[in-house]
């Protein structure tokens, strides 16, 4: 065990994990605990992005950068599903639809982008895959490049350009860990995200599916052979990383107005995650959420806001000569063989 | 397969060709540009600018004599090298005579090289740094085709907060803990001028600038940053952003890390809609913003919000129909004075009455946001300022309303610090 | 008929490599597939495993259609294939593997006899059950692909190269294997490069050359068959 | 054959391809082509077309998608453009100073990128470029950040002529440039990397050369095409790195058809002018044009992933007619 141990600390993701550790203590003491509790949530969400498009890397092959539209429809359902309630709630107070409603608008939100994730599977991805798996990667991505900015724009001709948000989920005063004021919003973000990654973990190492979605990511072929239905894995799959993402953006509506390009901020994030990490390595997604989270905090408060975009993508450039692979390794075959 | 698709080819090529020809000039009708982003990040500004000049224009039935006004909308895109495309090909194949509006400074500095390449004489851009003025002043006589900035540099107008806030003091109904500023603002030429304008005036009248952050205009996680500022126990806070999204972030933010200090939220109240995302954080922010405080000005309002199902904000929508409106009343002195509409008369018009300060368009004209909209050989190309001319009051909101703070006069409630 | 190919037609894009090829099987039998490299032998196993879809010809499977129908479905009637590249889930423990190859099972207590079954036949598997499949020696993943095969409850096993790159004692103990499992009631279809062996333990074979059937008969008959001798023993 | 073939062969182009040249460059001249507007339509076209040569060489060769291709491109403007501005530099040395700065820079970034693979890769330029963005925002002491940086204009006249005039030179430089590297012995090279690097180390070819050689060469050809950007607008600010731009160039590249390098600039010219057609005329439908982009992209990557090229080697380019096989293939290519 502590041979184990110390083998993992001498490894790149136990370094790097070891030396963020360090990190965010050495700047909680020195500027206070807020640095600790924003990272938390902050990384929160990010993993749960980041966890989607990983899912999509390593189950289908796919390098994704339509993903943050999905986050886009995550945030629009849920406004369209919130605000009417809202309304209702405005003249008809009921204590039990307030404490509901933001359940129902995130739901529908998981729903729709579980529906738009199928879709989007049964109609661009199955028939490409039908008519030819030569140069997959590359010519899947370019596909993801042409759906997001069909998704963009289409947002931008029926829904319009402008911003779709709300003051707020729950009502209430701020609760304060820590001595750090955080919304209740964010607080319920937060614990959402780990409630959905929880589940999500114990759904791919316990159940039939689960398992099913890990080996069509580890053998296509293998899988066949098994008796597993590959085409309804890959649409449950797409559903699965599509829906996670919109539950990031339903969860994050108060602070990500509905609006066309709201998913390109969540899809930068995520691939700075994913590629920091290793491809389609979900473990490494849910850690590297964190410590991107840190180091964006970390950034704001030591150089200056703004600059935590430039700073991060310089460190991953850094780490990416020395571990071309990410600090996990990579799970991926396909992707790093084409 | 193959002649199918050379069809397709000449077909495709022939009807580029015919969709380009020059659309035929007719008689008596002036063409009008229209200068705004009505698509991209900014397009909610964009919707408002068309909503205030179709608004304007309908009530004039589109016509000036025996002229019928015809719009042309040119699409900034919010990029200037779009802009300048757009802006050529309104005035070369739609023919437009004359142009109104504009949102950006970046897209302004293009513009105004388009503008004095066709010599046409384009009125009330929007887009207020001092890259704009600089332009302008390097060369007057090419530039005066720019004819007047819908809205003067920041620091013309900025220095009204740091009056609120030390009339306050000095009064004794505020009582600071320190004299600590934090300048914030989107990373912009606006957000960066108006910023830049703020320390330098903090900093005049003694205070002390702890940090000056400028942020992506798409952000909206301000908690880190705000978690700064109240570790540093600013009792200032003052900024700015255009988006509405980031604007409103900010504030709310604000109010969930417990921050206690004073917020400057410039532009927080120019998208009409903004307390929807604001919320009651928004209690006690300081904001710069003319109100709309005449009969008219709020009828006005109620005929946007009827026709096009949105709430306007008197600085983007307001400005623009004023704007729009006072061009209507050039375009009437042009034809009352040269008999004829053309890009020569207009701009023969700016040069004569507007730029030496005789043709003004004031509340008596029917303007609804200003008390006078006045240019003259010193200000050009902004209006003057000051309170009987171009001014913003300092505002302080309570649930969504705006109440005048300052200046003394016009003031319709004190300032009062957070508790 | 367990298994009837007639005619079967198939390759890979513009390239075909399967010429009117007919194989019939019947329960309980073990048959094998032998020929030069490149023959087709593999090609014909992932076409009736549903790998490949064949551009004519008709596969029948205790009578029904299979042909064209997909993977997962033909694993679901009853075949189970157990290829040269093995396809194990590298990074699943061997057990993890074994409830995969039970993936179309839903009775528990069937699956959990089955996988004391194949424990039983290779007890090395049983040793490491909690090995990651991808860091077990070559040996011991033929032995795991062959077991997550039998996993299924197959009434067909395709076995496709199971010697290839082992050492011989190994090789010995994986046909010991097969031989079990014939004499259990369980039918196999066996590729193999190693003719001599193959054609000493099963009980039919096809010889396939150039994706065409040259021979079929008795596999002791084709040991002494000269042609068979001449090209693929070398004598 | 005759010396006209001969420079042609040279020059890598067909009798059809100098047609093509020929009636763009006496375009500007035929109504309705001659009006401003519709010329600045062109140099668009013209400036994508030339782009999208460049990102083909890289892309549609060694199959690398260079992401941070237009943040390349910028880089070589704002080279050109911060030299013209406070060093007082004329901008014709300075558009080179700025494609040899962008070649530096497709060099540093080919060697970063040398240990990975495909999407690796192309995200890897991704965030090269998304960093020289923020870079060029941030900076605002050097190049005024979103403030943009007002830049000299090469020619000093109104009329947009000669700057299509450039912006054709400069198309058929980069497509001759990268043809012929391409027809010579380097660009089988890129081709055995780009289709398989395993197999091109095995046959002894070293992949990290050959792909800073692309990177190298490409990049110099977007910082010369960034400095032409930057002393015709008049105005640089930061968006021009932005990934939309180089979503743009990738798309009418692989419309076009990858890995043919004229592709790309042939249908550059025709589809601009559409979707810029679209754009105006359809005015009250924001977003409507680049909705096509994404469609059209998608629809080729899954019907006719070969695109425009492809379609035109399977269905066009060898009809039986002897004179029309001269002038789609030139006397070099025989059938």
């Amino acid at each position: 065990m502590s041979d184990r141990f110390i083998r993992w600390c001498r490894s790149a993701a136990g370094v790097t994990i070891l030396l963020s550790i360090l990190l965010a203590v050495i700047a909680t003491i020195d500027r206070g605990p807020y640095i600790l509790v924003n990272t938390a949530i902050t990384g929160g969400m990010l993993a749960l992005v980041a966890v989607g498009l990983a899912l999509l890397l390593g189950v289908m092959n796919v390098a994704s950068f339509v993903h943050g539209e999905y986050f886009m429809i995550g945030t629009l359902v849920a406004y369209y599903v919130f605000t009417p309630l809202q309304n209702f709630l405005n003249t008809n107070p009921s204590p039990l639809l307030a404490m509901v409603a933001p359940l129902i608008a995130i739901l529908a939100a998981a729903v729709a982008g579980a529906a738009a994730g199928a879709l989007t599977e049964i109609m661009v991805f199955a028939p490409m895959r039908r008519r030819s798996r030569e140069n997959w990667v590359m010519n899947s991505f370019l596909l993801t490049v042409g759906l997001a900015v069909l998704l963009i724009n289409g947002h931008l001709l029926i829904f319009g350009a402008d911003f779709k948000g709300i003051v707020r989920y729950w009502a209430g005063a701020p609760v304060t860990i820590m001595d750090v004021f955080i919304s209740r919003d964010r607080l319920f973000a937060f614990l959402l995200s780990i409630i959905v990654i929880l589940a999500f973990w114990v759904f791919m190492k316990t159940t039939r599916t689960g398992r099913a979605i890990r080996a069509v990511s580890q053998d296509e072929t293998g899988s066949l052979m098994v008796g597993i239905n590959l085409s309804a894995i890959l649409i449950f799959t797409m559903a699965l990383g599509c829906s996670l993402a919109a539950v990031a953006g339903a969860s994050l509506l108060f602070l990500y107005p509905s609006y066309p390009t709201v998913g390109l901020e969540a899809l930068y994030m995520a691939w700075f995650i994913v590629i920091l990490v290793g491809l389609g390595n979900i473990i490494g997604a849910l850690t590297g959420g964190f410590m991107v989270a840190l180091l964006k905090v970390l950034t704001v408060e030591y150089i200056g806001s703004g600059w935590d975009f430039v700073v991060p993508t310089a460190l991953i450039i850094l780490v990416l000569i020395f571990k071309p692979s990410g600090i996990f390794g990579s799970e991926v075959r396909g992707v790093l063989d084409q | 397969m193959r002649r199918r698709f050379w069809t397709v080819i000449v077909a495709g090529i022939l009807s580029i060709g015919l969709a380009a020809a020059p659309a035929a000039a007719v008689d008596k009708t002036l063409k009008v540009g229209v200068l705004g982003p009505f698509t991209g990040p900014s397009a909610k500004n964009g919707a408002e600018f068309k909503a205030s000049v179709e608004m304007a224009m309908e009530k004039i039935d589109y016509k000036i004599g025996d002229y019928k006004i015809e719009l042309v909308w040119i699409d900034s895109q919010s990029d200037p090298a779009k802009a300048t495309s757009a802006y050529a090909e309104a005035v070369e194949r739609m023919g437009i005579e004359c142009a109104m509006q504009n949102w950006h400074s970046s897209v302004a500095v293009a513009a105004m090289d388009v503008a004095a390449q066709y010599k046409v004489p384009h009125w009330f851009g929007f887009g207020a740094t001092e890259v704009v003025n600089e332009k302008w002043k390097a060369d007057p006589e090419k530039y005066s085709y720019w004819g007047g900035k819908g809205w003067p540099i920041p620091a013309k107008m900025a220095v009204g907060y740091v009056e609120c806030l030390d009339n306050a003091i000095e009064k004794g109904t505020w009582k600071p803990e320190n004299k600590k500023v934090g300048i914030y603002g989107e990373d912009t030429d606006w957000g960066r001028s108006l910023g830049g304008a703020l320390k330098q005036m903090f900093a005049d009248k003694g205070w002390e600038i702890v940090s000056e952050d400028y942020f992506p205009i798409t952000q909206t996680d301000f908690y880190p940053l705000l978690s700064k500022y109240k570790t540093a126990g600013v009792s200032v806070l003052a900024g700015t952003s255009t988006a509405a999204p980031t604007m409103t972030a900010f504030v709310k933010q604000a109010g969930e890390v417990g921050l206690k200090s004073v917020i400057i939220a410039d532009g927080l109240g120019w998208m009409g809609d903004w307390y929807k995302m604001a919320g009651p954080a928004s209690n006690g922010v300081l904001d710069m913003i003319p109100q709309l405080t005449t009969p008219e000005a709020k009828k006005w309002a109620e005929d946007i919000q009827a026709k096009y199902g949105f709430n306007p904000s008197p600085s983007a929508g307001g400005l623009c129909y004023d704007g729009t409106n006072m061009f209507i009343k050039i375009l009437k002195r042009t034809l009352e004075k040269y008999g004829e509409l053309n890009k020569e008369n207009i701009h023969k018009i700016f040069v004569e009455e507007i730029h030496t300060g005789q043709l003004t368009f004031s509340k008596a004209d029917g303007a609804l946001i200003m008390n006078e909209y006045r240019y003259n050989a010193d200000s050009v190309p902004d209006p003057v300022v000051g309170k009987d001319a171009y001014y913003f009051p300092v505002i302080q909101y309570t649930d969504g309303k705006g109440a005048i703070v300052y200046p003394d006069d016009w003031k319709e409630k004190d300032f009062e610090a957070k508790k | 008929m367990l298994l009837e190919v007639n005619n079967l037609n198939a390759g890979y894009g513009f390239l075909q490599i399967l010429w009117d090829v007919s194989i019939e099987i019947d329960v309980g039998e073990f048959v094998c597939i032998v020929g030069p490299n490149g023959a087709g032998k593999s090609t014909t196993m992932k076409t009736i495993a549903g790998l490949i879809t064949p551009s004519s010809g008709q596969i029948l499977f205790k009578g029904e259609p299979i042909h064209g129908i997909g993977g997962h479905r033909v694993t679901r009637k009853g075949i189970a294939f157990v290829s040269e590249e093995m396809n194990l889930f590298t990074n699943m423990s061997v057990q993890e593997n074994l409830l995969m190859g039970a993936y179309i099972l839903d009775d528990k207590s069937l699956i959990q006899r089955r996988m004391n079954e194949i424990y039983d036949i290779f007890p090395r598997l049983g040793e490491r059950k909690s090995q990651l499949a991808g860091t077990m020696s070559g040996g011991e993943r033929k032995m795991l692909a062959i077991g997550r095969g039998l996993m299924s409850d197959p009434a067909l096993l395709m076995v496709d190269e199971p010697s290839f790159g082992l050492a011989p004692q190994l090789t010995a103990s994986v046909f010991d294997a097969l031989e079990t499992l014939v004499q259990g009631g369980l039918t196999i279809l066996l590729v193999e490069q190693n003719v001599t062996k193959t054609l000493s333990v099963t009980h039919r074979g096809y010889v396939l050359e150039n994706g065409r059937i040259g021979l079929a008969g008795k596999s002791a008959d084709l040991a002494c068959d000269p042609h068979v001798r001449k090209v693929f023993l070398g004598v | 054959m005759n010396a006209f073939d001969k420079l042609l062969r040279q020059l890598n182009l067909t009798p059809a391809g100098v047609l093509g040249l020929a009636v763009l460059a006496v375009l500007p001249f035929i109504p309705p082509f001659n009006q401003e507007y519709l010329i600045r339509w062109l140099i668009a076209a013209a400036l994508i077309a030339a782009g999208a040569i460049a990102f083909d060489f890289t892309a549609g060769f060694i199959n690398i998608v260079n992401f941070g291709f237009y943040a390349i491109l910028g880089l070589g403007g704002y080279t050109s453009a911060i030299l013209s501005v406070n060093v007082g530099l004329t901008p014709w040395i300075g558009v080179f100073i700025g494609a040899a700065a962008a070649g530096v820079l497709g060099f540093l970034t080919g060697l970063l990128t040398l240990r990975l693979r495909g999407i690796f890769a192309a995200v890897m330029a991704w965030f090269v470029g998304l960093a020289l963005m923020g870079l060029a925002t941030k900076m605002v002491w050097l190049t005024r950040g979103p403030l943009g940086l007002r830049t000299p204009r090469l020619f000093d006249t109104a009329s947009n002529i000669p700057y299509y005039y450039l912006i054709l030179l400069l198309m058929l430089v980069t497509y001759i440039i990268c043809s012929r590297v391409v027809a010579s012995k380097v660009g089988i090279a890129f081709k055995a990397i780009g289709q398989n690097m395993d197999a091109a180390k095995t046959s002894g070819i070293n992949p990290t050369y050959y792909r800073i050689i692309n990177f190298t060469l490409s990049c110099t050809l977007a910082g010369l095409l960034g400095g032409f950007y930057a002393h015709y607008y008049g105005i640089l600010t930061p968006d021009i790195m932005h990934t939309s731009k180089t979503v743009e160039v990738l798309a009418v590249a692989y419309i076009g058809g990858r890995g043919s390098l004229w592709g790309g600039a042939a249908i550059a010219f025709p589809f601009i002018l559409a979707m810029e057609l679209v754009r105006s005329g359809l005015s009250n439908l924001p977003g409507l044009n680049l909705i096509l982009y994404g469609l059209l992209l998608i629809l080729v990557m899954i019907y006719y992933p070969g695109g425009f090229a492809k379609f035109f080697d399977a269905y066009i380019r060898h009809p039986k007619n002897r004179a029309l096989n001269y002038f789609l293939n030139g006397a070099s290519v025989r059938t």
